[in-house]
C-alpha cells in the first residue's frame, strides 16, 4: 500500500494501516453473542482485526457498539474524476460588471423554500440583503433582482411566479431529507417545470446541507449547493452558465 | 448559583409592559373566534369521529356553518339547537346539519335561557372528562413521584408512532424524565387534524388522539416498570392549536408546546387567528394542568443569540402575560430559552450563563425549560457532545426546571436510539460532576456576567415599552422578533377567523372563565 | 430485513434501517476530490446512500472523514456460536469451600504482568487483596496462596518461579497491545512453558483490556479474561478446570 | 480564579519539611555515584559513538573501570589520564581502555592541579556546548514567540520517529504548543541508549540522539511556518537518566519528564540509583535552561484521586525542593498533578477545581503541568470528549500553565492522527468560551471547594512531617506513594551505584554547581 504513490486508504497512525472507527447499535440484548454479532457485521464490512472496544446497553433490548478495525480497501486517488460545476468563482462586483456586458440587463431569480420545509435560513443566506457570514446576498446585487417567496412554497405557486417574472433562474431549498422528503418535492417540482415547458428556459438550482452537485445533476438540476455555500459561488455559477447558454443559441 | 444582582425596578417595567401588550392585543381580539376553536368547542360537546373520507366532524360541521355565515353566533349554539330538535348522538346531529337536513331558520325556538343552560351541561360533561385525566395524572404523579430537576427532556421522531414509542421506552429507561413526540413537518400547516392510523410523518409523527394514546400507554407502562413518572409533550400549535389542546387534555398529555407568537413567526400563520387560539387554548390548559412550553429558543435561530438576546427575554415576559390572562398558573408556564450562541465567540459561556441565571431569577416560579444548542451543531458529532457538555454545564448551575437534552447528530438527522444514550450518559456525567458547583461560587459584582445581565434587561425594557406604544402585532410586522416580518392580514388560516354576533356563545370559554380560580 | 425474527442488523431509528457510523482520515488533501475518495472507501465497505457528514482538513496532508450510511450486511443471530468458558461464577466463600472439599490443599496460584509491560494495575486488581470496585482479590482468599510477581516480568523468571513454587495455575497480563506486543509476549511465553514441559500441568490464564477468550485458545492458554473482570470470575474459572483436570486423570 | 483561602502557615510548614526530606535523602547519596552519571560525563567529555556492536563507547568503558574497581575515583580521572597518555580522538582513547591497553597502575604520573585543570577545560568544552544551544533556544524563542498559557501539549508516540514528525507537524498547525515523543516502552529499563536508526518502538519511540534531531528539525522547519516556536519533549528517566539530559540539552529539546521518584515506583528502579541519576540530571537540565516535568500525575492512576490528593500535593513540595538543590529555578519547575478523579463521584468537578487552584496557588511561580483524565477513560469516545470537556474547563479556569491534551482514544490506544485534531478543537472551543470565567467568579468563603483544598493540604503537611521524621527511602518502601511500596536494596540498577573514593571527581559536576548562580 504504502509503496503506490496514489493508492490510499484510511490512516491511523502509520500509512496503509487502514484504521476505521466504527459505530451502530444492534436490536439485541448486552452479551457476548451480542459481541460476536457485532464482530461479524463488522467483518462483513471487510474491517480486518475488528475490535468491540464499547458494548453498551442502550436498555434490554438494544446494545451500541463502538468498533475499530482495520479496512483492507483502498482506491486509486488519482482515478477520481470529480464533476464539479465548472465555472470560477467572482467577485461581486466581478458578476454585476459581467452581467452588465454580457446581458446588458438585470437577471431575475426566484427562490423558495418548497413543500412543507419552513427552514428559510438557507435559501435567505443566499438571497436575502443580509446573507451569510458577512458575504452580502443576491438582493445587495444591483444587477439582480432577487424574489425570495421564503418557506412552505407550494411547487406551483413558485413556477407560476417564476412564469410571471419570467425568471432567469429559480432557487430551490430543502433542508428537511428525513423519509427523502427533499428527493420527493424535488422531483415533484421538476416534473411541473417540465410539463410547463419551461424546464429549458431557466436555469434550475438547488440547495441544502444534504444537496450535492451529483444529486442535483441526477434529479434534472443545472447545479447543487450544499453546506458553507456562499451567495457569490450561486452568482458567479449563474451567471457563467447563462453566458454559456446565450452563446450556445448564438 | 449566587444571584446576579438585577434591578428589580427594571424588571418591574418590563412586566408592566407586557402586561399592557398582552391587554391590548387581547382587546383587538376580543370580538372575534375562529374556526379550529369552534371546532374545539364542538368536539368539547362530544362531537367526534370522521367522515368516511376521514375529515373529522367537527370540520364539515364548521365549514358548513362558516359557509352559511352562521358561524358568527358560534357552532355550540348551533349544534346544541339541532341536537335539542333530534336528540339522536353528536355524530348523528353533525351528520344531519351538515347533510343541509338541518333548517336552520325553522328551528324549534327555545328559551335563551333553556339553550344556554344545555350548552353548559353538555359543557360540563365536557370539562368533566379534562378534570378527570387531570386528576389521574395527580394521583400517579402523587404515587410515582417525578425526576429530579432539571428534568431530561427528550424527543423522539421517527415519523412512526410505534417506532417512537420503541425509542421512548428505551430512553426513559436511560434517564428520560420528559418525551416529546416531534410532530410530522406539515401537519401545523393542515386545518383539521388527521385520523388515526393516518400517514408516516416527515421529520416527526403525526399527531392525533391515536398516536396520543399509544404513546400514554407505553410512558404509564415505563413510568410503572422504572418508578418514576415519564411526562408526555407533543404540539399545541398551528392551525389546529385548539383541538390540540383538547385531544391532549383528555389524552393526558403533561407538556405541550405552546406560543403565543411561533406560529406567525414561524409557520406564516396569520397572527390575528393565532391570538385568538392561543388565548381559549392555554385557558385549556390551564384547566388540564398542564405545563405549556414557550417557543423563544426559535428565535435564536434565525437571529443572532448575542445581539437578540434581549428579544428572547421580552418575548418571556410577553408570554408570561398571555398565559397569566388564559388562567395558567406560573407553575404551568415554561418559557423557552436556549443556548445558541456561537461558539466562534469569546467567553460565549459567560453569556450563556450570564442569561440562564437572569432568566431564571426573573421567573422564578416558572419551570423554565433550556434548549441545547442546534444551530451551530455541525457534522461533527465529537465537538458537538462538548458544546453539548457546556450547555449541561449551564443548566445545571443554574438549576433550570426542564433541560432538553442535545444531540450530537442534531445538524443530521432526528434522533437515533443510541443518539440519546450517549447524551444522556453526557447529562448523568456533567450534572454529577458540578451538581452544587452553583453553590458554591459567587458572581464578582460588576463583572462580565452582571454586567450582561443587565444590558440584556435594560434593552428588553426598551423594547417592551417601545411595543406597548405600537402594538403587539405592528412589532411583529417589523421583524421585531426573530428578524421575521408578517403583516397582519398575511399568513395562513385569515379565513378561518369570524367576528362574532352579539348572541354569539362560547359555553367551554364560559365555563372556563367562571371557574378560572378553580384551575 | 424486518421479516425475519433472527436476521439483524444495524438500527438506528427504523427496524433494518442498517444505519451505520463511521470515520477515519485519509492522507489527501481536503476537497470535492478528497470527499469522493471518502465516499467511494465507504461504498466498498458495503454502505448504501454513504453521506460525508464531516470532512475537516487535518492540515494540508491530511482530512478526517465522518460518514453516515445503510449498510446492506445483516446476520442470523440465532445462529452465532459462542464459545463461552464453561464454568458458573461462585461466590469467594463457595470458592474456598470448595477448594478445601475438591483439593483438600491450598491452591497457588502465580501471576504476573510480562515483557516490559509494567501495567500492574490489572493483575493487582485480581490477586491483590485490595481487589478491584469492591471485589476482593485472590491474596484474600484463605485456601489460595496468591504471588503477584508484579510489573515487567522477564518470561523466564516467571517461568521458573512457577514450578519451584509449583503452581496449579499462572496468570499472566498483558496491557500494551500497540504494534501486538501482547501476543508477542503471550507466544513466547507459551513456548517456554512448553519447552519447559509444563504447559500441561498448570492452568495458564492471560488477561488484559484487549484480551478475548478467543484469543486465549488460539494462543493455546486455557482462558483469556478481557474488561471488568472480577477476582471471584477468574477463580470459579480456576477451580472449576482443576476439579475437571483432576477427574479426567481420575 | 478568586484566590482560595489558604493558610500560609501550613504552606510554609510543608515547604520546611519537604526540605528537610531533600536535604536528609541527599545527605545518604553525598558518598556514591552511579554508572549511569559517569557514563554522561563521559559523554560531556566527548566520549560518543558506538562499538561495532553498537554498545555506546561511554558504556564500555565506564562497564571496564566498573569490573577493575577503578570507577571510585570517576571515569572523567581515568579517561583524561589516559588521553594526556596518548593524545588521540576521544574514541581512541576509549577503545584503548577497554581492549586493556591502558595500564592504570602505570600511567605517567601528573600533577593533581595539572590533571583537575585538563579535566575542567574538557568539562567547559562540554559545558560550552550545551550553553550555546541554550542560546539558540533563547534566540529563537525571542524571534518567533511562543503560544498563549495554557501550552498546548500533545504526545506523538508512532514508534517510528519519520511517523512521529508527520503527526507532530500536523499538531502543531493544530494548535499544539509543545509536542512530547512518548518513549518506547521498554527502554527506561535499558542501561544504555540504543544506537541511532536503531529497532521500532512499542508504545512510543526510540530516544536517541538520532531521533530527538529529526523531531527537532521538523518542528523547527513548522515553527517557522507557524511563527510560533513549538517546544520539544521527551523522558529524563530510567536507568539512563543522566545521558538522556546530556542528549536532550545538546539537542536542543525544550522539556523533560523528568521525576525524582517515578522510576522508582513505576519502574522498579532502585532507589538510591535514581536519587543519585536525579541530582546530577537536573543539575544539567538547569544549566540547560530546560524546563522539567515532574511525574505526580502517575500516582493517581494507581491510587484513587480523591483519597490520596495529599499524596499529589506532598510529593509536589518533594519535588519542588530536590529541583531547588540542583540548581533549577522555580520557573524551570513544571509541577505534574492530573483530572483523576472518579467521575461517578458527585461533585467531581469541585474536588478537582479545588485541586487545580490549590497547587496553582502554592506554586505560583512554577509552570505547572496538568495531565488529563486517563484512568477513567472508556472504549466510549464520545463520553471520552466530555470527560476531557470538564478537565479543560479546570484547566482554564485555574489557569493552569501546561495543558496536556486528553485523547478521546485513551482507553484504546496511543494516538492517530484524528484524535489529536479532535482534542484540539475540544480545547479550542472550551478554552474560548470560558476564557475569563475565573475573573468572573468567586469562591464562597468556607465552601465545599475552599474547605476540600484546605483538608488536602493539611493531610499533605502531616503527610511531610510523617516523611521527615522517617526518611524518604523509608516512605517509599512503606508505599506511602501510589500504594507502591519499593526496598532501599531492591530494584533494577543497584550494581551501578558505586561508593567514591577520597579523591574521586567529576569535573562536570564541579563546573555546574560552582556555576550555579549563572544558570
Ligand atoms: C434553524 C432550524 C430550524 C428553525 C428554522 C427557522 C427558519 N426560519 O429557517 C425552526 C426552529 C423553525 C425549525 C423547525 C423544524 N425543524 Co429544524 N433545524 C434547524 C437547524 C437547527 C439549523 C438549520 C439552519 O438554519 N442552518 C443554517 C443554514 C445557513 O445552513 P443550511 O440550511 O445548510 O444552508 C446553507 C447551505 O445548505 C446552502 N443552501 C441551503 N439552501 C439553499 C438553496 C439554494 C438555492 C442554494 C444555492 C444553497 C442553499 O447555503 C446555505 C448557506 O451556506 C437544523 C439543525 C442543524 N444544525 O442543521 C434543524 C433541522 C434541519 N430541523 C429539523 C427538523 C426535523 C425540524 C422540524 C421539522 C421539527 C418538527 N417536526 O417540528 C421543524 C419544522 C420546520 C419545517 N416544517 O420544516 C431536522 C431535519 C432532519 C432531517 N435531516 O430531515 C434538523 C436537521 C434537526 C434535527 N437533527 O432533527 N428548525
Ligand atoms: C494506568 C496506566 C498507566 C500507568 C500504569 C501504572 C501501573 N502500575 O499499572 C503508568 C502511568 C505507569 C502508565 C505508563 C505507560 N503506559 Co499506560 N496506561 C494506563 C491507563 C491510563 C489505565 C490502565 C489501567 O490501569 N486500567 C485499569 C485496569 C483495572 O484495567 P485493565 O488493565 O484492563 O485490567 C482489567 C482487565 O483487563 C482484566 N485483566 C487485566 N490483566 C489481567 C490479567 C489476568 C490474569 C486476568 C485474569 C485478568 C486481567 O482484569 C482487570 C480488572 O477487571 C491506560 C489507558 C486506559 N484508560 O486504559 C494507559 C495505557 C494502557 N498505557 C499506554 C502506554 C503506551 C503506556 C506507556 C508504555 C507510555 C510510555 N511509552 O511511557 C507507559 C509505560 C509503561 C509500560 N512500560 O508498560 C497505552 C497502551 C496503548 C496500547 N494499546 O498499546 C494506554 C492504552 C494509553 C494510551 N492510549 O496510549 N500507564
Ligand atoms: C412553541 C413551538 N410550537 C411549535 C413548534 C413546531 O411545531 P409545528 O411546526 O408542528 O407547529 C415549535 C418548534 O419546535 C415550538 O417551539
Ligand atoms: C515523570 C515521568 N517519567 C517517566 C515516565 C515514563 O517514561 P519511561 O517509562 O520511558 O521512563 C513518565 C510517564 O509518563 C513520567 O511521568
Amino acid at each position: 500500500m504504502n509503496e503506490h504513490v496514489d493508492l490510499v486508504t484510511a490512516y491511523g497512525d502509520t500509512r496503509g494501516d487502514g484504521a476505521v472507527q466504527l459505530s451502530f447499535t444492534l436490536p439485541v440484548t448486552s452479551g457476548e453473542k451480542a459481541r460476536q454479532a457485532a464482530l461479524i457485521l463488522a467483518a462483513k464490512m471487510g474491517l480486518e482485526e475488528p475490535r468491540v472496544v464499547l458494548m453498551d446497553p442502550i436498555d434490554p433490548t438494544f446494545t451500541y457498539f463502538i468498533l475499530y478495525g482495520r479496512t483492507r480497501e483502498s482506491l486509486d486517488f488519482s482515478s477520481i474524476q470529480v464533476h464539479e460545476a465548472a465555472y470560477e468563482i467572482m467577485a461581486p462586483e466581478e458578476i454585476n460588471r459581467f452581467i452588465r456586458e454580457t446581458f446588458g440587463r438585470k437577471l431575475v431569480v426566484i427562490g423558495a423554500c418548497i413543500g412543507s420545509d419552513a427552514h428559510t435560513v438557507g435559501i435567505d443566506a443566499i438571497m436575502n440583503m443580509k446573507g451569510y457570514d458577512m458575504h452580502k446576498g443576491l438582493e445587495s446585487y444591483p444587477e439582480i433582482r432577487a424574489l425570495n417567496l421564503g418557506a412552505q412554497v407550494p411547487c406551483e405557486t413558485l413556477v407560476a411566479r417564476a412564469m410571471e417574472e419570467k425568471a432567469d433562474a429559480v432557487l430551490v431549498s430543502q433542508v428537511v431529507t428525513q423519509k427523502n422528503a427533499h428527493l420527493k418535492n424535488f422531483t415533484r417540482l421538476i416534473e411541473i417545470l417540465e410539463a410547463e415547458g419551461i424546464a429549458e428556459r431557466m436555469v434550475l438550482i438547488v440547495g441544502g446541507p444534504q444537496v450535492t452537485l451529483e444529486l442535483a445533476k441526477e434529479l434534472g438540476y443545472d447545479a447543487g449547493f450544499g453546506r458553507g455555500t456562499y451567495p457569490e459561488h450561486v452568482a458567479s455559477f449563474l451567471v457563467q452558465e447563462l453566458a454559456g447558454r446565450k452563446t450556445k443559441r448564438g | 448559583m449566587g444571584e446576579l444582582n438585577l434591578s428589580e425596578a427594571e424588571v418591574g417595567r418590563a412586566r408592566e409592559a407586557a402586561a399592557r401588550i398582552a391587554a391590548d392585543t387581547l382587546a383587538e381580539i376580543e370580538g372575534k373566534t375562529t374556526v379550529a376553536v369552534e371546532r374545539a368547542v364542538l368536539r368539547l360537546l362530544g362531537v367526534e369521529g370522521v367522515t368516511q373520507d376521514g375529515v373529522p366532524w367537527s370540520n364539515v360541521v364548521v365549514d358548513d356553518l362558516l359557509s352559511r355565515d352562521l358561524l358568527d353566533k358560534g357552532a355550540a349554539v348551533w349544534f346544541v339547537r339541532a341536537r335539542t330538535a333530534d336528540g339522536g348522538s353528536p355524530e348523528d346531529t353533525a351528520r344531519r346539519m351538515v347533510r343541509g337536513e338541518v333548517d336552520y331558520g325553522s328551528l324549534p325556538r327555545v328559551e335563551p335561557e333553556d339553550l344556554r343552560g344545555r350548552m353548559r351541561s353538555l359543557a360540563r360533561e365536557g370539562l368533566d372528562r379534562i378534570d378527570r385525566s387531570r386528576s389521574v395524572r395527580e394521583e400517579r404523579l402523587a404515587e410515582l413521584g417525578r425526576g429530579r430537576e432539571p428534568l431530561r427532556y427528550l424527543i423522539v421522531a421517527t415519523g412512526d408512532i410505534h417506532e417512537d414509542a420503541i425509542q421512548a421506552r428505551a430512553a426513559a429507561r436511560g434517564g428520560a424524565d420528559i418525551i416529546a413526540v416531534i410532530r410530522h413537518t406539515a401537519q401545523s400547516l393542515l386545518d383539521y387534524v388527521p385520523e388515526d392510523g393516518s400517514i408516516q410523518g416527515v421529520g416527526g409523527t403525526i399527531a392525533n388522539r391515536g398516536n396520543f394514546r399509544v404513546m400514554r400507554e407505553a410512558l404509564d407502562e415505563v413510568s410503572e416498570e422504572l418508578g418514576r413518572y415519564i411526562f408526555l409533550t407533543n404540539y399545541c400549535s398551528g392551525l389546529c392549536m385548539p383541538e390540540m389542546a383538547v385531544l391532549g387534555a383528555q389524552e393526558r398529555l403533561d407538556v405541550m408546546l405552546n406560543d403565543s407568537m411561533y406560529g406567525v413567526i414561524f409557520r406564516d400563520i396569520n397572527m390575528v387567528r393565532t391570538f385568538i387560539d392561543q388565548h381559549f387554548s392555554r385557558a385549556l390548559l390551564a384547566r388540564a394542568g398542564m405545563m405549556i412550553n414557550t417557543g423563544e429558543d426559535n428565535y435564536l435561530t434565525t437571529s443572532d443569540a448575542f445581539e437578540k438576546a434581549h428579544t428572547v427575554l421580552a418575548s418571556q415576559f410577553i408570554n408570561e402575560q398571555f398565559a397569566l390572562k388564559s388562567g395558567l398558573a406560573p407553575g404551568q408556564i415554561g418559557l423557552g430559552h436556549a443556548f445558541e450562541i456561537s461558539p466562534k465567540l469569546e467567553d460565549s459561556f459567560l453569556f450563556e450563563l450570564a442569561q440562564a441565571q437572569m432568566v431564571r431569577q426573573i421567573f422564578a416560579d416558572c419551570p423554565v425549560k433550556y434548549m441545547p444548542p442546534t444551530k451551530y451543531m455541525t457534522g461533527n458529532i465529537f465537538q458537538g457532545n462538548v458544546q453539548n457538555a457546556l450547555f449541561n454545564a449551564v443548566s445545571v448551575l443554574t438549576d433550570q426546571s426542564v433541560h432538553l437534552l442535545g444531540m450530537p447528530t442534531e445538524a443530521l438527522h432526528t434522533p437515533h436510539v443510541h443518539d440519546r444514550h450517549l447524551s444522556l450518559e453526557n447529562v448523568d456525567y456533567v450534572f454529577r460532576a458540578i451538581r452544587h458547583l452553583g453553590e458554591d461560587i459567587v458572581f464578582r459584582p460588576g463583572g462580565r456576567i452582571e454586567t450582561r445581565a443587565s444590558n440584556v434587561l435594560d434593552k428588553a425594557v426598551d423594547m417592551l415599552e417601545e411595543i406597548a406604544g405600537m402594538g403587539l402585532m405592528q412589532a411583529i410586522s417589523e421583524a421585531m422578533f426573530a428578524d421575521i416580518a408578517r403583516t397582519r392580514e398575511g399568513g395562513k388560516g385569515l379565513e378561518g377567523v369570524v367576528a362574532k354576533a352579539g348572541d354569539y356563545c362560547n359555553p367551554i370559554a364560559e365555563l372556563l372563565w367562571e371557574e378560572r380560580a378553580l384551575s
